[in-house]
Formats: C-alpha cells, structure tokens, sequence
C-alpha cells in the first residue's frame, strides 16, 4: 500500500491552495505535512481522503487512481482536528461507528473495541459521551476510532493541535507506538514542527501550496534545501545574515557582513562557485555559535541584548548593530546584558544561501 | 370622557345671542364620539355633519366618529361596552343587539325625552312603524302591538334607537335576460307564465315563479344566454344561505312568516313558545321550500358559504340572474369599476308567498342599524346628542342621504315625490319596508342565532333535514329560553 | 482536466432549478395576491383567474385615498400613519422582549435557580392562554391605567406576549455555547459584563437575530389587541385592513391584496438583511473562527 | 468573580450580590409578564368561579366549581374538542413533515439560496386575516383557483368546503402553509449548527445517509424540533381566524375549533364566567400536552446517558 500524488493541484476560485504537490508515501511510512497555517497542507490531506477533489493531477491509493472517487469509496481513515466525535454517541459506538458499514457481526465488532480500547487504555470510559471526556481521551478516542478499521492509509489532521504541552508529550509517544505496528501509509498535517520531527519518518515542508522540501526529519533540520526551511525549521530559529562574499579560497571564505564586520569560516566548498562580490545569506543554527572573550576571524563582536535563561542552557539576544542573534549556551556561561562579547561561528556549520533562496551544498 | 368646557365669550353676549329672557346657556365645545362602522352610509352622516350642522343650542360640536371595519365592528363595540371604557357617546349598532346592551346598562332609554320634546315626537310618528318596532323598542313591541296602542310614543313602552341606515332585501336581476325577447318566449312557453321583465312582474313574482326562474336560467359553459354563447356556468337564482353571522335566517325567517309560521315571538312572553311553534309543520314546509332552491344556486351553495357578500360579486360578475340582498349592498352594483352588470341591472320587490286570495305575502326580516345614545353621558351632552339626531332625521338631511346612497326611514321623506327617483331601489324598498319584522331582540339573541345557524347550515350542506334542524332549533330555544325564564 | 468543486453541503446551478421550482409553487399564493393587488375587482373575481392582465394602480390609491361621498374628492386615509404605528410598535415591542429576554435566558442558561424548569415552564404558559379570555381584564386595566391607546399600552403588551418565546430559544442557544470559554474569561479578569457582551453575545448573534424575526412576524400581524386597545392615533395596519373585509361590497380583494402586500415589504426586508445571521452556523461558526 | 460588589455596601451591594444575580436578570421578564400576563390571567381564573354575565347588571355571586362542571358536561364542548384536536394534529404533523423536508433542502448551500429561501419564508409573514380570506377565494367553486385547476379532470364544479373533511382539509391546508415556514427555520437552525466536519467524518467513516441523519442530524435539531412542535401545537390551539373566515366552523359545526366556540361564549353570548372556566380547561390540556412532549424527550436524553 502506499500514497502516490501526482501534481496534485486545488484551486479556490482565483486562489491556487495547493499547486502542482508530488509526493509519495510508502507502505507503513510516516509522512509529516509541516508548514505554516493557509500553507495548503489541510488541504492536501483533504484531497488524499476525498473530501475535496482535486482541481488537476491525480491521487493514487495503494496503486488505483481514485482521483474522482469520494472519500466514502476511497477506504481512507482520518482523524480531524477537532476529534469529530459524535456527540450523541457513547465513546464505545464511536469506536464501533466505522465498523457498521463493514458488514461485521455484532460479536466480531465487540471483539474490535475491545482490542483498541485496550490498545489506547480507553476501557474506563466506553459508556461515556464525548461531551464527559477530557481533552486527552477524546484525542486517544479520535485515534481510536481511525485505526480501528483497516484501511489503505491513515490521515491525521493536526491531532495534538488542542492539547496543553503536558498532554501533547504524552500522546506523542503514544500515538508514534500504535502508528509504528500500523502497516500502511501515514501523512499527519501538523504546524508543530516538533510533533512533525519526533513522530514522523519523512517530513515534507509545504509554503504557498508548494512542497519545499522532502526529506528525513535529521535531513531536513541539518541540510535544509532553502532559505525558508532553514528559518522554519528548528527552535530557536536560525540567524541568517544578509552578507557579501569577498574571497574565497576552498572551503574557506571571507564575508562581509552587512553592518561593516567582516568574518572568515570554512563553508561548504561549492563557495568557490561563487565569484567574489556577490551576495548571500549565512545561515547558523543558535547552538552553533560560541561566546569568546577574544576577537577572531571566524567571529564577530557583539553586544548582548537580552539573557533568556531557559533550565540547562541560556538563550542569549545579541546584536552586531545589524542583525539580532540568537545564541545558545551552556547555563553556567556568566553573561550580563549589555556586554560587549565576541562571537565564534563552529566551522563547518554555517550554511550559504544564495540570492535565490538556494543552499549551496555539496550533495 | 372627551367633553371638554371651555367658556366661550361672555355670558351676556350668550344670551344676547340667544336673544332669549331663559337662563343662561352656556356654549361649550362638545365632542360626540360616535361608534360607527366603515362604510359609505356612516361616512356620509359625518361629511354632511362638518358641512352641514350647526348646533341649536350654541355649542361647537364636534361629531368625531371612530370608523371601525365592518367585521370587526361588534367585536370592538363589545370590548369597549362590557369593559366600562365609556369611550362612546353613540353609537350605531344592529337592532338585534339592543337587549344585550340595554340589559348590560349601556343604552340610554330615550322615552322620557322623546315624550318631553315635541321635535323628537314629531319624528318618531314620522317614523315608519316597523323602522320604530325593529330599531327602537325594547323589550320588542311588534309593529302591530305599536299600532293597537294608536299612540306615539305609545305608553309602556321603552324607546331607544332611531335609524342611521334602514335597510330591507329586494330582487337584484339582470334587465338585459329578463326582458330578452327569446328567452321572455321560451320561459312563457316552458311555464306558461311571463318571465318578470318590468317591476310590475316582480310584484307578482312567487317564490314557484323564483324556483322555474332558476331551473330555466340554469346554463352551462357554451349554452346560450339572451343569444350569446356563455363562457362560463350560469345560474339564475341565489339569495343568502351562509353560515355565518345571520346570513340564511334572514331569510329563512321570511319564508317561515309568509307561510304562516313563527319563530320565538318575544312580545309574547312569556307564554310563547318554542318547541311545537318553530318547529311546526307550517315551519318545516317553508324551510323546506327555501332548501329546495338551493339547487338552482351556484355552487358555493353547498358550503353554506354563500352568504349576502357572495350572491353580491356572484351578481357583480355576471354569474346568475337575479339575487335578493339588501338594499344597502346595491351601489356597487352599479359602479362600472366594481360591476360587469352595472348597465344591466334592475330592481325590484322581493319575491313572496302567494295567498289563497291571490295577492303575495312578502313578510321580510328587517336589516339596517339604528344608532343609539349611551348611559354615561353629561346632561348637556345627551341635549346635544338629541340635537344630532333631529338634525339626522330632518327631512333635508335624509333626502341629501338618500341621494347618496342611504336610505330614509321617513314617511314623510320617503312620500316625496322625488324619492323614489333618487336611487333605482327605492319604489322596491318603500314597498318592501311594509313588510318588515324583525328577529329577537333579547340578550341571548346571540345564542340563538348561533345555534340556529348552525342547524340551518346543517340543512344546507345536506347533512339533515329540515325537519331534524327545525326540531333541535326548537329543543335547543325551548331549553335555553325556559332556564332564562322567558318561558313560563 | 478540470474536476467539478464538490464539497459537502454544497451543491451547484442544477440544485437551485430543484429549489426553485418548489419554492416558486410553494410562494405561488403570496404572488397571487401580489398579483391581485394589481388587478381591477373584476379581473381578481375573472373566470378562469386571470394571471395575464392589464394592471393598474388604483388599488395602491386607494390605500392611502378614499373618494369623499357628498363631493367624489379624495380624502386621505390615514394609511401612511398605521405603517408607521405598526413600525413602530412591532419593532419597539420585539426589540424591548429580546432585551429582556436575553438577560433571563442567559441567567437561567448559566445561573439556574432551583426549580429552573418550572418557572421556565409557567413562563411558557402564559402564552398558551387563549387571548381572548384576558382581554377584557386587560381592557379594563388598560383604562384604569390610562395605557388604553396610547403607543406605551400595546408595545408593553406585545413585549409581554413576545418575552416566553424569547427566553426559550435565546435559551436554547446559550445552553449550546461551552461555558468553559466564559469560565476562561473569568479567569483572565474579565468582567461579568464583558464576558456576557464580549463573548456571549457575540456567538449567539444568530440565535438573536432568529428570535428577533420569529417575534416580529408573529406580532406584526396580530390583530385582536390592537383592535382593542389601539386609539385612532395608534392603530395599526392588520386593524385598517380589515375595512376591506365587508360593508358596503364583501372583500375588497384588490385593497386588500394591495395593503397585505404594501404590509408585507418592511417584514420581508428585515428578515431578508437577517437572514444572513439567521443562517449562519451557529456551534460551527464558533468553533472555527 | 464580580469581586467589586464586594467593595459597595447596602442596597446595591445586597443586589449585585452574585447570588441573587440569576435572579435580578430574570426581573425585568419576569415583571412585565407579571402584570401583562399573569395578572389578567389570575382575574379571569377568578371570574372563573362565579356568574358573571357582562351583559348584565346583576351583581354576580359565587359559583364555585359550577362552570367547570357546566363547560365539563356539555357535548357541544367535547364535539368542539374532538375538532380541535383532529386540526391541531393534523396541521401540526402536516408542518413538521413539510418544515422538515424544506429545512433539508435548504441545508445545503447553493446559489441564489437566500432568494429562494425567501419566496418560502414569506407566507408567514401574512396576517391571518389575509390568509383566510383569499385560501377561501381559491376554495370557491365559481372564482377560485383550485376549483379552475381541479375542473380539468372533474366534471362536477369542484366544492371542497361542501363537507366536513372537506373543510377541515381547507383549514389544515392554510394552517400548514402558512406556519410550515417557521418550523422549517428552527429546524435550520439546528441544522446548520452541526459542525461540517462531524458530516465528514461520516463520509471517512463509511456510514450510510440513513445512519449519519440519526447520529449526527437528529440529535442537533431534537431540542429546536421539539421547540416547534410545542409553539406550533400552543399557537394551532388557539387557531381562530382562519377558521372564522374560511369556514364560520361550517358546516354546520364541524370545524368549530375550541378557540372560535370560546370566542362565542366570550363575546357573543357573554358567558363572561363560563368561557373563563372553558379557557382554564383549554389552559389546562395545553399544559398537560406540553409536559408531555417534554416528558419524551427528557427520557431520551436520560437513555442516551
């Protein structure tokens, strides 16, 4: 079973929600749909269930086109936002509710709701109405209720978006442990790029209908294909610097940071493509810069605006006049806002965007 | 209370004004307010009365009638009545609804100052006697108990109302089929009997004569009528046969009477009686015979819905031959924007029952309102409310009604020589109006009315016969009357 | 390949031939007494009814002129005063009983008394009485209390008569809302005042908007209380109109038609520009946004 | 919570006391109803016990239980009831299926939606009044437009007022019509109050149109359908005008609803006392009626608990 896309495109009236989406997911693969909101991840998802038709290009379900077939005849299970647990049901006949249309016997459907519910631990509260849950059950009975049949895949449409922090961490676990016995494709939409990084097998970062970048969760933090995924992905975000590049000799590279300083670091060695003048963004990710107390090459001098202490590591706001910084440091790093402290970019970690958004990396 | 005082000018210039030597009168600014339902006869006495009156004794008058809608007219004046409102000085009202409001204290008894005042003598023996039977007495004095005392104002007797607008059914029928060459042959033929062409036919007109009239009118869609090809049915009789407030006793009423019938005779009490005189053979016969012209009827006759308004468009549009409906119903027909039949139509008596001696019984229920005086009135008011009503029943005045489409209650007015050219009904409504009784005047009038209705109704939609609604009629009045002891 | 836009709840152009089709039968008798409204007495009483014909205005004249009896001039009518007064107190009197209503609704939504039910249902009642067995006590408080005619008498009546029906469907839409968010409100320092306007009223719009349609169409035609308690000043339109209902002819079908439908333009609007509201989602509209 | 009251003192304090804070909501209602409902209501109740006869001078005396036994024992009564009862059903069950199946129609969102929703909202937008009259007109044999249209395949002229369940139908027929509208909008409004993606889930989850109206629809309408029928059952009760116009009760008194029978005690036999007497019982019926369509659905909702 897998999940093909094939230029997948929605249009609403003049606006295009999804455009020309190619993607694949296989069998037992988790696929994380990760982007800001209106970014057309829903509805994606959406079309992949058959709730919305595509505008162009095709959906194929383990192999068969159901490009035009409705969500009902596409044997898809999805979990909404917003749980969509009928309000007039007890907890046990939305479990079995999926099962009607089967054509199960009535013991073979017991026989279903017993096994998830033990799966999700929902056994307490099988008598009782959605509106008698609490947030979290009502999460584990959403989930429930899509991996109770046996479908060609499984879609979740932002499933933790509605818990408190707490509760999200715990369900994370929960949900990653059932979906990995589950053997069929998997695309969860979410915003939370944690959720998306811990639970997913690929991720695939959409912007403006489009998808950015697909690609491992380590892949798509270490080497984000653009400018974009570079800022979107990771927390804290990452500094970029608009800068000129002045000479490069191999991996190593002289840049002119707007703002009047100047920094020397080993980059990835495709810089050497790159003639002398032209402008970049240098990515670096917060936990890739160093306080010093000497001037470097590789650094710049800066002044320490605002001291975030976070448990083990400080957040530290710096500026270089023209750029605002973030760094990450051990806790026990004294720091005090206002000082004049220089800072060392790691070798090897600071990523070269070009004028057109590009990484230039070394595949 | 909307009397307002205001002193106007100085007494003596009042007195100077009166050039009289008798105490002083006062002029005052005096509001009548009037209960009068929505339509052209009530409409005109308030016209006429901004142009026309000047009061007698001096004061500003102000006639300020509170037009209410037809249908909803006995609802309201009920309301205000029975609530205590006190908000009416007159008002104009059904002669059947005398007794429940005299009974309740809200009509003033008039005997006293008609017999004081020499002015309202003189109209009330000018009078017809059935207009001053029907509209005025209460407990009802019939007109021939009035005529055997030979006085007016008769002693014993209570007066109240006097006529705002007298009112009595004649024949409504189509000149250009009745008096068609064609069809006057093929009726003359058929009957051996004159189709009524001329008012003089009318006046020998039997309800036999109505019934072939209506067998003989009777088209169908693309049947030829006075030679032209019909569009539509056609029916050549209808009178009032609905269910609703008094619209098939009236005419039943009149059939009973001129057979020799009854109904309850109220100046009887208490020795009349009900059951064995309403239900009668002589009573049954006649309602019987008043069922079976229904047949020839349009056939919003067997709903019971066909009702004074009903037979009226029926008319209007060209649909039957000749109805009986009240005078004050006439002017539409008239009217080209209302009437396809507006250059076609005559009038003429009501059809009755023929005696052995020949000559036709047109006995008839009579319609009309008169208008009454209220209790709670200043004596200056009630003066002055007097004074209204002799301005009203002048013979200037009525003859300047008439003209517009009311009718008068005036001997005197209605032997001008004028009259009976001012409106085409009025040579039938003077003959009609000799024929006229009325129907109870007592509190329960209602009650009795309502259940009779419904017996009737009964009889007309053809789920009993007219003996079976003659018969509860009776047992219902029998009962009701004997428990409110009208009944020894 | 362009595929047709499919949606759940949603339907196309084929839809709306369906719908319209019933409801046109549906309206064909309100169009036909628009139609009267145009049409000479003899035309409205044609064999077969006429639905082609030539039409004329006189109907519209003559609600607002009637022709003098002596002198055949034109009088007004006074029609242009009962629209207003109907306006007036229609709107006044529903207005007035959705206040009203709201505060108690909201308050036996969120604060039940004991016996909550009860009184919620002895409020209902009141409105099951047969109205004419209180009129005459009304009447007669109405004239000791000199509210008998005057616009105060029957707005005062109206709300009351509007007020049961108020406070039971504003009810039903509060008992929908969570009151969780309220308590979140709370919480966060908010006043009972702004949590009741800031965030209850707000989502109920809707529910308001029902109500406040429902109460006016049931009050703008009533008839029997403003028979009477209105005065000559204060009278509304169902009561003028029944002037067309018999008299000197039966129904004047043309007047009639031509003041049902004059009557029919203000109620027709309001609840068009509401509807809007009317229908918008109630929970879902809450939920999403 | 309302933790300023506490900071006043005396009478204000004691009123906006969060305590007494339902209560103070409910006053202004709960006044107005007072003495514009439940006043009157509680002097006729009082009439109710005595012979008041409006007209008429005599002092009335006190009756006790007489009129109830009066109104309680006279067939003319029960016929009246029976009557009423075979309307108010009929045109009740008559809009609901009517209401219902518009409000299905119009669930869904399609163009030119709010135009056509209103050439359907706008019969009850008339008056009574109207309505009466010209439903009459369409019933007549010789103008009307149903007898015009029926003719084509009746040689007879078409009279539907002519009998009982004639004219019954003829006043359930304009009832129906005329409030249909109202239930359709409740039912609106509780359909367009159950949230989209419930209906979507439903698609996902397989379940036929059948079992997704029972799980889904019907338990968001349930509280609004009820709510219609009480209206319209109190309202149908009280149905008076139509009747009066369309039929009089004709014929003979087949379609004499309560409500017109109570009008003629009322006002035109002015049975002051009797009718106020018929009005409690008519009250009373109401009543009974009313808890128990509560009933029902309050033991619904304690089944699905």
């Amino acid at each position: 079973m897998t999940i093909e896309l094939k230029k997948l495109t929605k249009r609403f009236g003049a606006l295009t929600a999804v455009d020309s989406v190619d993607l694949t997911v296989g069998d037992g693969e988790v696929l994380c749909l990760l982007g800001p909101s209106g970014c057309g991840k829903t509805t994606t998802l959406r079309m992949v269930a058959g709730l919305e038709l595509a505008s162009e290009g095709e959906v194929y379900l383990g192999g068969k086109n159901v490009s035009d077939r409705a969500a009902r005849d596409r044997n898809v299970a999805m979990s909404f936002q917003f749980y969509a647990l009928y309000p007039s049901l007890t907890v046990a006949e939305n479990l079995a509710f999926p099962l009607y249309g089967e054509g199960l016997s009535k013991t073979e459907i017991e026989v279903r709701v017993a096994r998830i519910s033990d799966t999700l631990q929902l056994g307490g509260i099988l008598n009782r109405t959605p509106g008698q849950l609490a947030e979290g059950e009502k999460q584990r009975v959403a989930v429930g209720r899509s991996i109770i049949r046996d479908p060609t895949c499984f879609l979740f449409d932002e499933p933790l978006s509605r818990l408190d922090v707490q509760l999200r961490e715990e369900m994370r676990g929960e949900i990653k442990l059932v979906l990995q016995d589950l053997s069929r494709p998997t695309v969860i939409v979410t915003h939370d790029q944690l959720e998306a990084l811990t639970m997913a097998d690929r991720i695939a970062v959409m912007r403006d209908g489009r998808i950015e970048q697909v690609d491992t969760p380590h892949n798509v933090f270490q080497r984000p294909k653009n400018l974009f995924v570079a800022g979107f992905i990771g927390t804290p975000q990452m500094n970029l610097l608009t800068a000129t590049l002045t000479a490069s000799n191999g991996a190593n590279a002289e840049f002119a940071i707007s703002g009047g300083q100047t920094i020397m670091i080993d980059v990835d060695p495709r810089i050497s493509e790159l003639s002398p003048g032209t402008d970049v963004t240098l990515g670096v990710r917060p936990r890739n810069l160093e306080i010093s107390n000497e001037p470097t090459p590789d650094g710049i001098s800066t002044t320490i605006d605002i001291v975030e202490p976070m448990g083990a590591e400080t957040l530290v706001h710096l500026s270089d006049g023209q750029h605002v910084l973030r760094l990450v440091t051990d806790w026990r790093v004294p720091l005090n806002e206002g000082d004049k402290v220089h800072t060392r970019f790691l070798p090897g970690t600071t990523h070269i965007f070009t004028a057109d958004e590009q990484v230039l990396r070394t595949p | 209370m909307k009397l307002r005082k205001v002193i106007k000018g100085i007494i003596a210039v009042s007195v100077l004004a009166t050039g009289m030597s008798v105490a002083p009168v006062l002029a005052a600014d005096i509001t009548i307010t009037m209960a009068a339902p929505d339509w052209p006869p009530t409409r005109f006495m308030k016209e006429h009365f901004d142009k026309s009156y000047t009061s007698p004794a001096g004061h500003t008058t102000t006639l300020d009638m509170d037009f209410i809608p037809w249908p909803s007219f006995y609802e309201r004046v009920a309301a205000s009545l029975t609530s205590g409102e006190q908000k009416y000085q007159m008002i104009v009202t059904d002669s059947q609804w005398l007794g429940a409001f005299v009974e309740g204290g809200y009509y003033m008894n008039l005997t006293d100052k008609i017999a004081a005042d020499p002015e309202l003598t003189a109209i009330l023996q000018d009078l017809h006697p059935a207009l001053v039977s029907a509209y005025s007495t209460y407990p009802h004095k019939t007109r021939a108990q009035l005529e055997e005392i030979g006085e007016v104002p008769a002693p014993g007797v209570a007066y109240y109302g006097f006529p705002q607008f007298p009112d009595t059914y004649v024949t409504f029928y189509r000149q250009d089929i009745f008096c068609h060459e064609g069809e006057m042959a093929a009726f003359q033929n058929k009957y051996g009997t004159n189709l009524p062409c001329s008012y003089e036919d009318w006046q020998d007109t039997d309800w036999t004569k109505w019934g072939q009239v209506g067998e003989f009118f009777r088209r169908a869609k693309g049947d030829l009528l006075a030679g032209v090809a019909l569009d539509d049915d056609f029916y050549g009789i209808a009178y009032q046969a609905g269910k609703g407030y008094d619209f098939s006793t009236m005419q039943t009423n009149a059939f009973i009477w001129q057979q020799g019938g009854d109904i309850w005779d109220e100046s009887k009490m208490p020795t009349a009686q009900a059951e064995g005189v309403v239900n009668s053979d002589v009573a049954v016969k006649a309602f019987d015979e008043y069922l079976s012209y229904l047949q020839y009827m349009p056939p919003v006759s067997q709903t019971g819905q066909m009702d004074i308004f009903v037979i009226q468009d029926l008319f209007m549009q060209g649909k039957v031959g000749a109805i009986i409906d009240w005078v004050g119903l006439g002017e539409p027909v008239l009217d080209p924007s209302a009437s396809k039949v507006h250059d076609k139509s005559a009038f003429g008596p009501a059809p009755g029952s023929r005696k052995n001696d020949g000559s036709i019984d047109r006995t008839g229920n009579i319609g009309g309102q008169p208008f009454v005086l209220t209790t709670w009135n200043e004596d200056e008011v009630v003066d002055e409310a007097l004074n209204v009503v002799k301005w009203w029943l002048n013979s200037e005045t009525q003859l300047e009604a008439v003209s517009n489409g009311g009718q008068s209650g005036l001997m005197s007015v209605m032997a001008d020589p004028s009259y009976n050219g001012l409106r085409p009904w009025n040579r039938a409504h003077v003959e009609m109006i000799d024929w006229q009784k009325d129907v109870w005047h007592i509190p329960e009038f209602f009650e009795l009315l309502t259940q009779q209705q419904e017996e009737f109704d009964k009889a007309i939609t053809g789920q009993i016969s007219a003996k079976e609604a003659l018969d509860a009629v009776a047992e219902f009045q029998q009962e009701l009357l004997e428990e409110g002891d009208y009944i020894e | 390949m362009v595929r047709k836009h499919r949606e759940i709840g949603k339907a196309g152009w084929g839809y709306t031939a369906t719908t319209s089709i019933i409801g046109f039968i549906y309206f064909f008798p309100v169009l036909w007494i628009i139609l009267t409204a145009f049409k000479t007495r003899t035309d409205a009483l044609a064999t077969p009814p006429k639905l082609f014909f030539t039409p004329t205005l006189d109907n519209f004249t003559s609600v607002f002129y009637r022709a003098s009896i002596t002198t055949g001039s034109s009088q007004a009518t006074d029609m242009g005063l009962y629209f207003f007064n109907s306006i007036f107190i229609a709107g006044t009197s529903v207005g007035l009983a959705l206040i009203v209503g709201t505060l108690a609704a909201y308050a036996f939504s969120r604060f039940p008394l004991r016996g909550n039910d009860t009184y919620l249902f002895i409020i209902l009642t009141t409105r099951m009485m047969p109205p004419i067995v209180v009129i005459i006590p009304i009447f007669l408080m109405f004239r000791l209390s000199g509210l008998a005619g005057t616009y105060w008498g029957i707005i005062l009546l109206y709300t009351a008569f509007n007020i049961p029906f108020s406070i039971w469907l504003i009810k039903s839409f509060f008992d929908e809302l969570n009151p969780e968010i309220e308590d979140a409100a709370r919480m966060d320092g908010s006043t009972e005042g702004r949590v009741f306007f800031g965030f209850c009223i707000p989502q109920i719009l809707a529910g308001l908007s029902a109500t406040f349609v429902f109460g006016l169409i049931l009050t703008w035609n009533e008839f029997l209380f403003a028979l009477l308690l209105t005065g000559v000043e204060t009278r509304t339109v169902p009561v003028a109109m029944a002037r067309t209902l018999g008299g000197e002819v039966g129904v004047d079908y043309g007047l009639l038609a031509a003041i049902v439908t004059l009557f029919l333009i203000p109620i027709f609007f309001v609840t068009f520009l509401l509807q809007n509201q009317l229908l918008r989602g109630v929970t879902f509209g809450t939920v999403k946004k | 919570m309302a933790n300023t009251a506490k900071t006043r003192s005396g009478f204000g304090a004691w009123l906006l006391d969060p305590k007494r804070r339902g209560a103070l909501l409910v006053a202004p209602a709960i006044t107005i109803l007072f003495v514009m409902n439940i006043f009157p209501l509680m002097w006729s109740f009082g009439l109710s016990f005595f012979n008041y006869k409006a007209s008429s001078l005599k002092v009335p005396t006190f009756k006790g239980f007489d009129n109830y036994g009066k109104v309680l024992t006279d067939e003319r009564v029960w016929e009246r009831f029976q009557t009423t009862a075979i309307i108010v059903s009929s045109s009740v069950i008559m809009q609901l299926i009517i209401g219902f199946l518009m409000a299905m129609m119009f669930a869904k969102v399609f163009p030119l939606r709010r135009i056509v929703l209103m050439l359907v909202l706008t019969p009850m937008m008339l008056s009574f009044v109207s309505v009466g009259v010209f439903f009459k007109l369409f019933y007549e044999p010789t103008f009307g437009i149903v007898s015009f249209v029926l003719n084509f395949f009746t040689e007879e002229r078409f009279v539907l007022l002519g009998s009982p369940e004639g004219a019954i139908l003829g006043i359930v027929i304009a009832d129906a019509w005329m409030w249909s509208p109202f239930v359709m909008l409740l039912v609106l409004a509780g359909l367009v109050s159950v949230p989209k993606y419930l209906y979507e889930a439903a698609e996902i989850d397989r379940a036929s149109k059948w079992r997704t109206f029972w799980t889904i629809t019907f338990p968001y309408i349930k509280s609004l359908l009820l709510l219609a029928v009480l209206f319209r059952t109190i309202e149908t009760f009280k149905l008076f005008d139509v009747v009066y116009i369309i039929t009089d009760g004709g014929p003979g008194s087949t379609t004499e609803t309560i409500a017109v029978y109570l009008y003629r005690t009322a006002f035109q036999f002015f049975k002051t006392s009797q009718s106020s007497a018929l009005a409690y019982i008519v009250l009373f019926i109401v009543i009974v009626l009313t808890n128990l369509y509560l009933y029902a659905v309050n033991r619904r909702e304690e089944e699905v608990e």
